[in-house]
């Protein structure tokens, strides 16, 4: 099963002249006198897969809010297919195709899988206030493709059969496919994963890892914040490494593992970070 | 969605109940009874307003401000400018509506404790203009011989006559607050309620939806306001203020804030232990009276906001549900959950 | 497997069919069954100082009563409406139509008693109101009458004491409502016939807990005497201010200062305010001829013992409106309309708010001869002269 | 009408000492639980009304105003424990709508304790009002305003100087770090509610004498100590005292200019204007609430 993903199809023809879906041009995000994010410049061609890494507390993910408008910039700006989406609100920018997951899972926990997921359905259905307050038969239409479609999502990631139970009764790492499920359930064109892999089993991240290669191909895009290195390297198409919220690298995963202001990065922190620390040494996937 | 044979089954219920709602008169001989079910039957309507907000996460305490506008709003214009009720009626919903909409604007910003306290101050200062705009309202003493309803040249002057014009509308408020609750717009109400933030990262216009549903919610008000203002033909800044916003709430926290069922439940099991407190308990302890009502209601709200924090009844079918669980996994069956509205 | 809405729903038609089933009205009363006087006051909320002792002593004579009149027993229902008009309304159409009452006695604030009296006219039925403002009896309407002496009678006491001590400019702090308003216009019509001017008239809050700045704002202007019109504790609130402020002019309050509350709340500055008021306070000190002297101190000591704290005039108005209409029964029986013209011609009828002399012009029948000028002097009522 | 001015000033400072005391009770619950305590009025009602049932019994005012407090922090220990405390963690609406249920709660058992009629005290130190620039300043109210000055001494002696005052204001900043360290902020918690229950029991003491006691008093004063707190920002004990002069001050100048009718109106209009300009963003009030 496969989700209709009629919306993101045009996610290859970026109308720009240098042809970014994404643009974030020195971007700064103060917190009183703590600068989280400073400066940071890069883009996101469509159809990428960008990885940004970088120790805890580096900024990543301030850097996501700032992009997916849950803070407000104190600098700088984003660019969306060219237009300038910098300091619009959450749901706007949703609006627009650029979906976001969260590293501290936010699941709707009373409500069902596929109820979750079916919210996650919001951006492409059209229902207001007035059709549902008079339950028009064109709601009830929407409601059976909505529930469709969120059974097709949830497939996808594997949860079919725990659709009906409730999210909080899911264990931490379907909980965390649960919102990547309902993140592709909103047909994005852009989507944010924030350490999409977290809590999950090698298993179920090699599943994950496969599900956004394949979803790649369909033209959509990403920028996944990672801690795994093994993740990182054999599907990010460019690395963006931050540091005190500064940009300090970016370049290809083998690029960035032989870049030495990163491995010193790394090394200055706490040894016992053993997820951002260890895979440096190891060989890239081949 | 999954359960689209339970759209059948609600409609019986609501056909049931329509039925029962339209056969009850029939088994009501005293006025006074019929009094209450009238007043009930508003209180229905205010009740859903709050609980449409609830279903959004949010609980206000203007809700009485707006009973009140709603009320002052058709009651002058019908007595002062002469025009009939059925224009005032509607036009004081609508009134009230683009005024709950200004007020939405900045206080729908407010993070929760800060938006109960801004609908509280928008509460009093709507009171205190009730009380001092003695020329416009008649202050504190009220306003007296407001015009009575007609249908069609007869007058309603029967306590059973407006039951069936208030009930009739309650019934319609029940299912358009329903219907609002399902569908599109319920599904990203529930997602608001659950999360805001994850609501929005999904492209939910949370602030709209509130807006939606604290106007939506005003309006109920309003109505039952104007119907309070015809049937009763007096009214007084008393029954809207601060006190009145809580005790609605009480309504709703004992349906269960995010329950359009619970409107139902709530209005009418608070009026009746109201009316009980009141009335019944003074004839068998002669020197006990409303002192006790006070105290009954506030222990009341802590015990459920404590123990069923979803209201008495969902509270009641969860722990009957954790038995039936219990049984139904030791025969190794699985339950497909009804939706959990979440607490608020 | 039921849905969750279907059970909810089947708990709601429950509800909603034991109300229909639970509350209906008792069956009617055949002879020999009691004959019932419905009492509905404002026992909580804003108004309860006034309605306390209104349902206390509803329920003294309830027990009293209980021997019955005329060889009927008489039941007497009290109800609380918390100081809301629309449940004062409720409740007396409850009183009315479920408990089948003969006559109500209540609406202890204006408000509550406007809403009821248009309820006792729809339904033709003897209204006694409790409360103070004149409109409740002027112009008279058949069904509404009124035990407390009105609101322009005790301006009329007030202004005798006015014109004693040669008063020439007034300024009128009053509670912004039917009370107070109702005092202004009984003041002014007086004034205006004695030569005096009212320089400054400043409205406050029932729920107002200063009153310095309306004080001072008062003081700008000079006046004589500072007539207060309320209850407490903003009665004394504003007694207290004035003096604080080191004003030395008179103090009139109304009728509503008549209390142990006002003295305890203002404290030393109590002390020379004088205020209209019925006897009852000063029972004791009335002469030995006085008509009411013995109904007087009966009812104080009567109440005291059963309620254990002093017995006010709100209780009294209570007292005069239901002793009114057992009188009315033990003469024509419990049919509204006979009552209602024995009512109406009453006369010479002792209660605690005076002798009342109703007639079809004048549903309250009291006069300022009913009530007298009481001065408080070290934190006792003495007969002012 | 300048002549009124210094009138109305020390109108409003009287006043607004009164709410200055309330308001630091709303700071000290906020600052350690998070929690808006509407109940935070009752306080001042119930120890309003102990210590004047006290003088009634022939004990002398200094001994019942300690015993009115004691038994009030009692009062409020019992609350965190039997009504906040099983609801911790849970919705912040819940815990609101719980402090209104308690709020109500204790006005009517007021009602039934004490009835409706008002109790009042006697001043602390009967005496001639003092007159100053042409106005005149109660006696009491200069206790009300050295005693606000004195609880702000206090407590912040008691935050930056102890070691459980610094306990207090960890917890605040984080419960997370405080368990570890092996501070349980449920016991925090519980001290906060107590020590502000006897904060605002001493209010409603000190203010009996100017404006006397009902069994109704607090959700009115709750309201006023409220609106200071929420202009002083919440958490900062000195301008919550400011906050509450202000609105002493609002009142008396809108009694005093205006009519005092509308006092009520406009002090919560300042509210709203104080709220609405604080503009919080989506998120932090997400975050807060996962605090």
């Amino acid at each position: 099963m496969s989700v209709d993903r009629t919306t993101a199809a045009g996610a290859g023809h970026a109308n720009r002249p240098d042809g970014l879906l994404l643009s974030v041009e020195g971007l700064c995000r103060q917190f009183g006198g703590v600068v989280a994010v400073d400066g940071v410049t890069f883009g996101v061609a469509p159809g990428e897969i960008v990885a940004v890494i970088g120790p805890n507390g580096a900024g990543k993910t301030t850097l996501f809010n700032v992009i997916t408008g849950f803070l407000t910039p104190t600098g700088g700006e984003v660019r969306y297919r060219g237009a300038r989406i910098t300091g619009q609100s959450p749901p706007r920018i949703a609006g627009r195709g650029i979906i976001r997951t969260f590293q501290s899972l936010v699941v709707f926990s009373e409500m069902t899988a596929v109820e979750n997921v079916m919210i996650g359905c919001h951006r492409w259905t059209r229902t207001g206030l007035f059709e549902a307050a008079l339950a028009l038969p064109a709601a009830a239409r929407e409601d059976r493709r909505v529930a469709e479609a969120a059974l097709g999502a949830l497939a996808l990631v594997g949860l079919r059969d725990r659709a009906d139970d409730r999210a909080q009764d899911l264990p931490v790492g379907q909980q965390r496919l649960l919102e990547i499920a309902r993140a592709l359930a909103a047909r994005p064109e852009l989507l944010l994963l924030d350490e999409p892999t977290a809590g999950l089993s090698a298993g179920e991240a090699r599943a994950l890892l496969a599900l956004i290669r394949r979803l790649r191909a369909d033209g959509l895009t990403f920028v996944i914040i990672e801690h795994n290195m093994d993740i990182v390297m054999e599907a990010a198409d460019r690395v963006v490494v931050l540091d005190y919220g500064e940009k300090i690298a970016e370049g290809t995963p083998q690029e960035i593992q032989r870049d030495p202001r990163v491995i010193a990065a790394y090394l200055g922190e706490e040894p016992d970070d053993a997820a951002a620390a260890a895979p440096l040494g190891r060989a890239p996937a081949p | 969605m999954a359960r689209s044979g339970g759209g059948r089954s609600r409609s019986v219920t609501l056909i049931v109940l329509a039925a029962l709602l339209a056969a009850l008169p029939a088994a009501v001989s005293s006025a006074y009874v019929m009094t209450v079910l009238n007043i009930i039957g508003l209180y229905v309507i205010v009740t859903l307003g709050l609980i449409l907000l609830g279903s959004s996460g949010q609980i206000s305490l203007s809700q009485a401000a707006f009973y009140g506008l709603g009320a002052y709003a058709s009651a002058l214009m019908s007595k002062d400018l002469g025009w009939s009720p059925w224009a005032t009626i509607p036009l004081a919903i609508v009134l009230v509506a683009g005024a709950a909409y200004v007020v939405g604007l900045p206080t729908l910003r407010l993070a929760e404790h800060f938006f109960v306290l801004a609908t509280l101050g928008v509460g009093i200062i709507v009171n205190v203009l009730m009380v001092q705009l003695v020329s416009l309202t008649g202050g504190a003493s009220g306003l007296r011989d407001i015009p009575g309803l007609e249908i069609a040249g007869v007058r309603l002057a029967t306590d059973r006559q407006f039951y069936y014009l208030i009930w009739a509308l309650a019934f319609a408020a029940l299912l358009l607050a329903r219907n609002v609750t399902s569908h599109r717009t319920g599904r990203a109400l529930r997602a608001i309620l659950g999360s805001e933030v994850g609501a929005a990262a999904l492209g939910v216009e949370v602030s709209r939806y509130r807006m939606h549903v604290f106007v939506l919610g005003a309006a109920y008000a309003a109505l039952a306001g104007a119907l309070y203002a015809h049937y009763i033909r007096f009214i007084s800044p008393s029954p809207f203020s601060l006190y009145a916003s809580l005790f609605f709430l009480i309504m709703a926290v004992v349906g269960g804030l995010t329950n359009i069922w619970g409107g139902l439940l709530g209005a009418a099991a608070v009026t009746i232990l109201d009316q009980g407190i009141r009335a019944e308990l003074p004839r068998i302890l002669p020197r006990v009276g409303g002192e006790y009502q006070t105290a009954i209601y506030g222990l009341l709200l802590v015990v459920i906001m404590i123990f069923f924090p979803s209201g008495i009844v969902r509270g009641a079918l969860d722990m009957r549900r954790a038995f039936g669980r219990a049984r139904v996994r030791a025969a190794g069956a699985t339950e497909t959950e009804p939706i959990q509205g979440g607490t608020a | 497997m039921l849905s969750l809405s279907r059970k909810i729903a089947g708990l709601v038609l429950t509800v909603v069919v034991a109300a229909g089933l639970l509350l209906p009205g008792r069956p009617v009363l055949g002879q020999g069954a009691p004959i019932r006087i419905g009492t509905v006051f404002a026992v909580t909320g804003p108004a309860s100082s006034l309605g306390k002792p209104e349902k206390d002593t509803a329920t003294m004579l309830g027990a009293q009563f209980a021997g019955g009149i005329g060889g009927r027993p008489v039941q007497i229902i009290t109800y609380d409406t918390e100081s809301d008009p629309t449940k004062a309304l409720l409740l007396m159409k409850k009183a009315v139509t479920e408990d089948n009452a003969v006559a109500v006695v209540g609406g202890t604030t204006s408000p509550e008693s406007q809403a009821m009296a248009d309820y006792a006219m729809q339904t033709e039925i003897p209204f006694m109101s409790v409360a103070a403002s004149t409109t409740l009896s002027v112009p008279t309407r058949a069904w509404v009458f009124q035990t407390p002496q009105r609101n322009s009678t005790a301006a009329a006491k007030a202004m005798q004491y006015l014109v004693a001590i040669h008063v020439k400019t007034i300024a009128y702090l009053y509670r912004n409502d039917d009370f107070g308003q109702d005092g202004l216009v009984g003041l002014r019509t007086f004034a205006h016939y004695n030569g005096m001017t009212i320089v400054d008239t400043e409205p406050f809050a029932a729920t107002a807990t200063d009153l310095s700045a309306l004080v001072a704002r008062a003081r700008v202007h000079n006046p004589d005497v500072m007539v207060v019109w309320s209850t407490p504790p903003t009665a004394s609130i504003a007694a207290k201010n004035i003096r604080q402020l080191g004003l030395r002019m008179p103090i009139v309050e109304s009728h509503g200062a008549a209390n142990k509350a006002f003295i305890d709340l203002a404290g030393p500055a109590a002390n020379g305010v004088v205020f209209p008021s019925g006897k009852l306070l000063v029972a004791g000190q009335l002469p030995v001829g006085d008509p009411q002297k013995a109904l007087l101190v009966k009812y104080a000591r009567d109440f005291e013992a059963a309620n254990h704290y002093a017995a006010s005039t709100f209780g009294g108005h209570a007292f005069d409106g239901i002793t009114m209409l057992a009188d009315a029964i033990g003469h024509v029986g419990p049919d509204k309309a006979k009552m209602r013209d024995y009512l109406e011609h009453l006369r010479g009828f002792v209660g605690t708010g005076g002798v009342f002399n109703m007639s079809p012009q004048d549903h309250n029948g009291l006069t300022t001869k009913d009530m007298v000028l009481i001065v408080i002097q070290t934190g006792t009522w003495q007969i002012w002269k | 009408m300048l002549a009124l001015l210094p009138q109305l000033v020390l109108t409003g400072l009287t006043v607004g000492s009164i709410y200055a005391l309330v308001a630091l009770g709303f700071v000290l619950i906020y600052n350690v639980t998070g929690i808006l305590n509407f109940a935070q009025g009752e306080f001042s009602m119930l120890g309003a009304l102990f210590c004047a049932t006290l003088l009634a019994w022939h004990v002398s005012l200094p001994a019942a105003a300690l015993a009115a407090a004691a038994g009030v922090a009692l009062v409020g220990a019992a609350t965190e424990r039997l009504a906040v405390e099983p609801a911790f963690g849970g919705h912040p609406l819940t815990l609101i709508i719980i402090t209104f249920g308690v709020s109500m709660a204790f006005r009517g058992l007021a009602l039934m304790i004490w009835g409706a009629d008002p109790y009042t005290l006697p001043e602390f130190s009967p005496g001639p009002a003092l007159v100053l620039l042409g106005g005149v300043l109660v006696r009491q109210a200069m206790w009300a305003i050295g005693l606000s000055a004195a609880v702000v001494a206090g407590l912040f002696v008691f935050f930056a100087r102890t070691v459980p005052g610094a306990a207090v204001r960890a917890c605040a900043d984080n419960a997370f770090a405080c368990r570890l360290v092996g501070i349980s902020p449920r016991r925090m918690a519980l001290f906060a509610f107590t020590l502000s229950a006897a904060l605002g029991a001493v209010a409603g003491i000190v203010i009996t004498p100017i404006i006397g006691a009902t069994y109704d008093m607090g959700l009115g004063l709750g309201l006023k100590g409220f609106v200071a707190a929420v202009i002083g920002g919440l958490t900062n004990a000195p301008a919550a005292v400011a906050g509450g002069y202000l609105v002493g001050l609002i009142e008396a100048l809108t009694a005093g200019y205006l009519t005092p009718g509308y006092g009520d109106a406009i002090t919560f209009l300042v509210l709203l204007a104080v709220l609405y300009l604080q503009r919080e963003g989506l998120l932090h009030g997400a975050e807060r609430r996962r605090a």
